[in-house]
């Protein structure tokens, strides 16, 4: 009996980790979703203030970060179609598309916030407490939800380099991709929120 | 065991218990009922009695049973939950105001005419609407009397009222978690005729805020600091409590924490006067920002002067 | 009653396989469920026992009006610290990770977990959580917040309330984790043949309180995370001044806390639809009214958070809604009772041990559920709100409903974990001291609750004394029988008799086919199940 | 143990999608641009959670997987709405 101790982890069940990418993706939903719940409660009380201080966003920059998150979401879905074709070649492009499209979006934000600063604008900034109450909360949200977001982009760019890694290395082909689905999965995840975030933030004034 | 206090102390009263009567009564009956049956069963089918089960998949005659039977009975309970309750949030248009105001630790009601009082003074039977003021932190004003419990909540304008129906002396507790002193902070209300409440109402002598002149200047600024409730915060023996000590202050320099800076200051009057008005604008180092607040419009500049005489003979 | 053996050569217990490692290793380096359990186990135990002797201190201090024990200071770090232990360290890890990673897998004829590694991982989180925890005991002093950290005191404090908060999030994380970790195994794992209506119950009030772990514990995360972000950043999400309400605090925090009460009670309602047809010789009365029951109070109880803001200044129309669902929440938990007390009529019933704390967990669980229902009442709720009668509310459901459950569960399972036996004497002398002590402890509150005595109060006049001291005495006796429990299991999993006996009750589950102990990968063979569970015939 | 089959989606069908949410997303801004007040908000809201649905279906798979996770998905949305939903009850009537 002994011969059947050892490895009872190794066994691979594909279907089991998708569930499990997708039960995470769930909570990591419901906690942005708690963000979601004070965005709205503020909104409702100081209906004035997020109108005007959302004119200050720049829709410009949060359309192209948009459309840059959608590309790469695509990039990263066809990665999951190209593997099963057996073309490791595409597939490393695409992935590496996604992953430089997510480095675009993470400098976009960089200057974004850099430029808020520069206005004298961060989380409990002395012109904030100039401008009231509906500002000081619509932009602690603001940095608090990209932030947080940001931080997603940035552990799914770091998971993404894994799976880079792993398909070069052949550790990942078109019969074990599981790994790529999932962290395709979860980019797609960073995708939706921020689907929500970009009108609530640059869009609805 | 209701029956001890007072009937209809106000007029919440008889709804509550009512509520509460009916609630416990099923919620009883239920307890008693199923301990009981479960004791007999456990008794009549013990293994030396009944030594072969009786195999039993279920029943959905039962199951019915028994989710309707208390589906109907806990919506009798939130019917009279919700009646007892429902009233409370009516308050009446004509009524005697007055303005609740909590802060660490203590209460304070300011009347109509400008008077205020520690203690809750109201006429019987005589609608009184409490306007509720936090100055710091949650608090919560109860009395268990009157069946009233309502949150104050800084920023946030909210109203609780009752009609007293009893004369007499009621505790008034503050029950929301508020810090270091919440357990001392409570009062009592004095219900009384409306014949006394007038004459006390009208009545500037016994207005509260006049310093015992008899006393010494110390003396009499050791009373503000205890009327203000300052030594829940404060100690007179060096230790340190949420704020720093009187003693060893008065003349001497601190190292206070203005924005971002570090800042030497000499301890004299203009010193005492901001932080007791001002408190946030400079805070000594090892101590916490925003946990006093600002005592303009409550302390008087003499009230001060008088501080700080007994800071001086502290000190000395 | 079958009582097999197996002879011992032939196969070595996951006690005897340490995969090759020493010393301490062989535990913390495994990633077998069942390892893993009892490492949960033995760290909820060391916890218990600091959130036990501050629990006495409480009551020490609580014997007498004025100062007996401790400053007022100290009282309110020591039930804040009381809280947050009892609740983040021990119940709601509790029943799901010591018997949930032992049994789950057992009982579904699975080899382990979905994800061994994972699972380890977990409770390498539920450790530093606890490190974080008491990290906030030094320095500035321990938090004084209350386990509910509300705002606006939390971030005025100056006592090390980030820490503590910051623990909350990270044992957050681990329970997110087990969850998830169990909703896979239950989906992906059952043995051929164990379609989900012939899963036994435990695994299925797992699977509810999975789905809690999963979607309920982030939003305490995030809030928690806002809270750090107003006392490091001062965002002001929560500060009056600053444009921030306190009250979305208090929903965002119950949001997440009123499921976690459903997170304690599920697993222990199914350890006891565990013992009670085990001891009654009976198939469980009603298998599918249990299961619906435990789904539907997974579902419902997400939407009555607010009924503990029932004085916080809500809109009436959320008020009702919130009085509405709480009384129907506690439906589910009626049926569940009906129907347990139902198994017993016409079993053959044996009181063992274990059936011992199962009947007295439907009591006791019984006074703490109605005594909800009283408080579920808008009206009641105004006068008992924030007083001892809350206290003594949560006190009989938390700890008499989980504890309870789980010194039932420990009974039950012992010899099958440890492959020992404890002395029944001395566990049912420690069982009615116990159960007396709770009563004698707990019970004086609910009558200091409705005369007024507000909660986290250090002091009170002397109009309470009487009850306080009963409660005090209560304790006392309490702990007594605790220790008498405590010892006998202590002694009992290092040198109690040997056993190897497979089936000790007659249960009809898996975990009683399986070797005792069990061997590292439960089964030579993945059984395959063609009947329903609970049969008795 | 792999029991699906993988639907392998052709390259053309993500473009599309692509095609389909910039357009939506162009919508959008566009809608929110000309001022619309509260009209604005709610179409925005909308073309956000037709644009997750579709995310959800074609690029999550959720159009090709087992049913199960059709279910939960649904529920958890469900779970976030009635939430949200109870939550201005309070905030909504005060
Ligand atoms: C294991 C944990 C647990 C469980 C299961 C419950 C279960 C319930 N709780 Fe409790 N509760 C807590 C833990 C728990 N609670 C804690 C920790 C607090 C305080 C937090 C704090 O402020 O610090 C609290 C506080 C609390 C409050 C807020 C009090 C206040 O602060 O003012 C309320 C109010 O409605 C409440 C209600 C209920 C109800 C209705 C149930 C129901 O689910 C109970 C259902 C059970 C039954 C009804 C009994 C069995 C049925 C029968 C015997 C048959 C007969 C039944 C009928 C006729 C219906 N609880
Ligand atoms: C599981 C939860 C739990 C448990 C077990 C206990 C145990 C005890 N508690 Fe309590 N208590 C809380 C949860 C719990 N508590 C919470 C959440 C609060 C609120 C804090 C706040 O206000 O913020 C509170 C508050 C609280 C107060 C109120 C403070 C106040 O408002 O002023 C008091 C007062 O006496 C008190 C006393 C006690 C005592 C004497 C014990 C014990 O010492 C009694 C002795 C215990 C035993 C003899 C053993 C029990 C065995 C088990 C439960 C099973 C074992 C399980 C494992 C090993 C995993 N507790
Ligand atoms: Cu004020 Cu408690
Ligand atoms: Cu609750």
């Amino acid at each position: 009996m002994s011969e059947s101790i050892a490895h009872h982890d190794e066994h691979r069940d594909d279907e089991a980790s998708k569930l499990g990418i997708w039960l995470f993706i769930f909570t990591e939903l419901l906690f942005f979703g708690g963000l979601f719940i004070t965005y709205a409660v503020y909104r409702h009380a100081h209906p004035q203030a997020f109108h005007m201080a959302a004119q200050q966003l720049d829709v410009a920059v949060g359309t192209i970060n948009t459309v840059i998150l959608l590309i790469s979401s695509m990039t990263i879905a066809m990665a999951t179609t190209s593997i099963q074709k057996k073309d490791k070649r595409t597939t490393l492009i695409l992935i590496g598309i996604t992953l430089v499209l997510a480095l675009v979006f993470l400098v976009n934000k960089y200057f974004e916030w850099s430029a808020k600063i520069d206005h004298g604008i961060w989380p409990g900034s002395p012109l904030l407490e100039e401008l009231g109450k509906g500002d000081t909360l619509f932009f602690g949200l603001y940095f608090f939800m990209t932030g947080l977001h940001a931080l997603h982009i940035i552990i799914g760019m770091i998971l993404i380099i894994v799976i880079f890694v792993r398909v070069r290395k052949d550790k990942i082909s078109f019969d074990n991709f599981q790994l790529l689905e999932n962290g395709g999965l979860y980019w797609h995840l960073v995708d939706l929120i921020w689907i929500f975030l970009f009108p609530l933030f640059y869009l609805i004034t | 065991m209701y029956t001890a206090e007072p009937q209809q102390a106000s007029n919440f009263v008889a709804g509550v218990d009512l509520a509460f009567l009916i609630t416990l009564g099923v919620s009883i009956f239920f307890l008693i009922a199923l301990t009981v049956i479960m004791l007999v069963f456990i008794r009549k089918y013990r293994k030396e009695k009944h030594p072969e089960a009786i195999q039993n998949e279920g029943s959905n005659k039962l199951e019915a049973l028994w989710t309707g039977i208390p589906l109907v009975l806990v919506l009798v309970m939130f019917y009279f939950g919700w009646m007892g309750w429902r009233p409370m949030k009516n308050p009446p248009e004509e009524a005697m105001h007055v303005t609740a105001i909590a802060r660490m630790w203590n209460f304070r009601f300011e009347y109509e005419n400008g008077k205020f009082s520690d203690s809750l003074i109201v006429p019987i039977n005589e609608p009184v609407i409490l306007d509720l003021v936090a100055l710091d932190v949650l608090h919560s004003l109860y009395i268990p009397a009157f069946r009233v419990k309502e949150d104050m909540v800084p920023g946030q304008d909210k109203v609780m009222w009752f009609i007293p129906g009893t004369p007499g002396e009621f505790d008034l507790f503050c029950t929301e978690y508020c810090g270091l002193q919440h357990s001392y902070m409570f009062t009592v209300v004095k219900v009384i005729s409306k014949e006394e409440f007038d004459a006390w109402m009208t009545d500037t002598t016994a207005v509260t805020t006049v310093v015992d002149t008899e006393l010494s200047l110390a003396d009499q600024g050791w009373e503000v600091l205890t009327r203000n409730a300052c030594n829940a915060c404060h100690s007179s023996d060096g230790s340190k409590l949420i704020g720093p000590s009187y003693l060893g202050g008065w003349g001497g320099t601190r190292t206070v924490v203005s924005g971002r800076e570090e800042l030497q200051v000499a301890v004299d009057e203009a010193y005492i006067m901001r932080s007791i008005f001002d408190p946030d604008a400079e805070v000594v180092k090892g101590f916490n920002k925003s946990l006093m607040q600002p005592y303009e419009g409550m302390i008087t500049e003499e009230e001060v002067k008088l501080i700080i005489e007994y800071l001086k003979a502290l000190n000395e | 009653m079958s009582s097999n053996t197996t002879d011992n050569t032939g196969y070595k217990s996951y006690l005897e396989e340490d995969g090759g490692r020493k010393g301490i290793f062989k535990w913390i380096l495994s990633t077998d469920h069942k390892r893993i359990g009892l490492l949960y186990l033995y760290a909820m135990m060391l916890w218990f026992c600091v959130g036990v002797v501050l629990g006495l201190l409480m009551k020490l201090e609580l014997i007498a009006p004025g100062k007996t024990l401790m400053e007022a200071q100290a009282y309110n770090a020591t039930f804040t610290v009381h809280g947050v232990i009892m609740i983040f360290l021990i119940v709601i890890p509790g029943l799901p990770a010591v018997f949930g990673n032992f049994m789950l897998p057992i009982q579904i004829g699975a080899k382990d977990v979905a994800f061994p590694r994972l699972n380890l991982f977990s409770w390498y989180i539920y450790i530093l959580g606890g490190i974080l925890v008491i990290i906030s005991l030094f320095g500035n002093g321990p938090p004084d917040t209350g386990w509910t950290f509300y705002a606006p005191y939390s971030f005025k404090t100056g006592t090390n309330m980030l820490p503590a908060a910051l623990g909350a999030f990270v044992l957050g994380f681990s329970s997110i984790l087990t969850g998830l970790n169990f909703i896979v195994t239950i989906h992906r794992m059952r043995a051929p043949g164990m379609t989900w209506f012939k899963m036994p119950l435990f695994p299925w009030t797992l699977y509810g309180t999975a789905w809690i772990q999963l979607l309920a514990t982030p939003i305490i995360g995030i809030t928690l995370l806002m809270v750090a972000g107003e006392r490091i950043l001062g965002i002001g999400f929560f500060d009056p001044a600053k444009g921030g309400d306190p009250l979305l605090y208090q929903h965002l925090f119950w949001i997440y806390s009123h499921p976690a009460v459903y997170i304690m009670i599920l697993p222990a309602m199914g350890a006891i639809s565990e013992i009670i047809p085990t001891f009654a010789k009976k198939t469980i009365f009603g298998y599918k009214a249990i299961v619906f029951s435990t789904l539907a109070i997974a579902f419902v109880g997400y939407f009555v958070w607010g009924h503990h803001m029932y004085t916080s200044g809500m809109s009436g129309a959320a008020l009702w809604a919130f009085s509405l669902l709480t009384f129907i929440v506690a439906i589910p938990s009626a049926i569940k009772v009906f129907n347990w007390i139902s198994t017993m009529h016409q079993g053959s019933i044996s009181t063992e041990i274990p059936f011992l704390w199962a009947a007295s967990f439907i009591f006791i669980f019984m006074i703490g559920g109605l005594t909800g229902l009283v408080l579920g009442s808008l009206a009641i709720d105004v006068h008992v709100h924030d007083t001892a009668f809350v206290v003594a509310h949560f006190h009989f459901i938390v700890f008499g409903g989980v504890g309870f459950a789980f010194f039932g569960a420990i009974h039950y399972w012992f010899s099958k974990i440890f492959g020992r036996k404890y002395d029944p004497s001395w566990a049912k002398t420690g069982w009615i001291i116990f159960f007396i002590g709770f009563v004698t402890l707990y019970g004086p509150m609910f009558y200091l609750g409705i005369k007024g005595m507000p909660r986290r109060y250090f002091d009170y006049l002397e109009e309470f004394h009487g009850p306080n001291i009963i409660s005090t005495l209560g304790a006392m006796v309490m702990v007594a029988g605790f220790l008498i429990i405590l010892v006998n299991l202590i002694k009992s999993a290092r040198h109690g008799e040997k056993t190897t006996e497979m089936n000790p009750w007659g249960g009809t589950n898996l975990e009683w086919q399986v070797p005792t102990p069990p061997p590292l990968e439960n089964f030579d063979e993945i059984p395959v199940i063609d009947k329903a569970t609970y049969k008795y015939d | 143990m792999s029991d699906t089959t993988h639907h392998i989606v052709p390259y053309r069908t993500y473009a599309l999608i692509l095609l389909l949410l910039l357009v939506l997303t162009s919508t959008s801004v566009a809608v929110t641009q000309i001022e619309l007040t509260r009209w604005a908000t709610i179409v925005a809201l909308l073309l956000a959670s037709t644009k997750s649905a579709i995310v959800l279906a074609i690029f999550m798979h959720l159009k090709f997987d087992q049913t199960v996770y059709k279910v939960m998905a649904i529920f958890v949305v469900l779970v976030i709405t009635a939430v949200i939903i109870l939550t201005f009850l309070d905030y909504g009537f005060r």
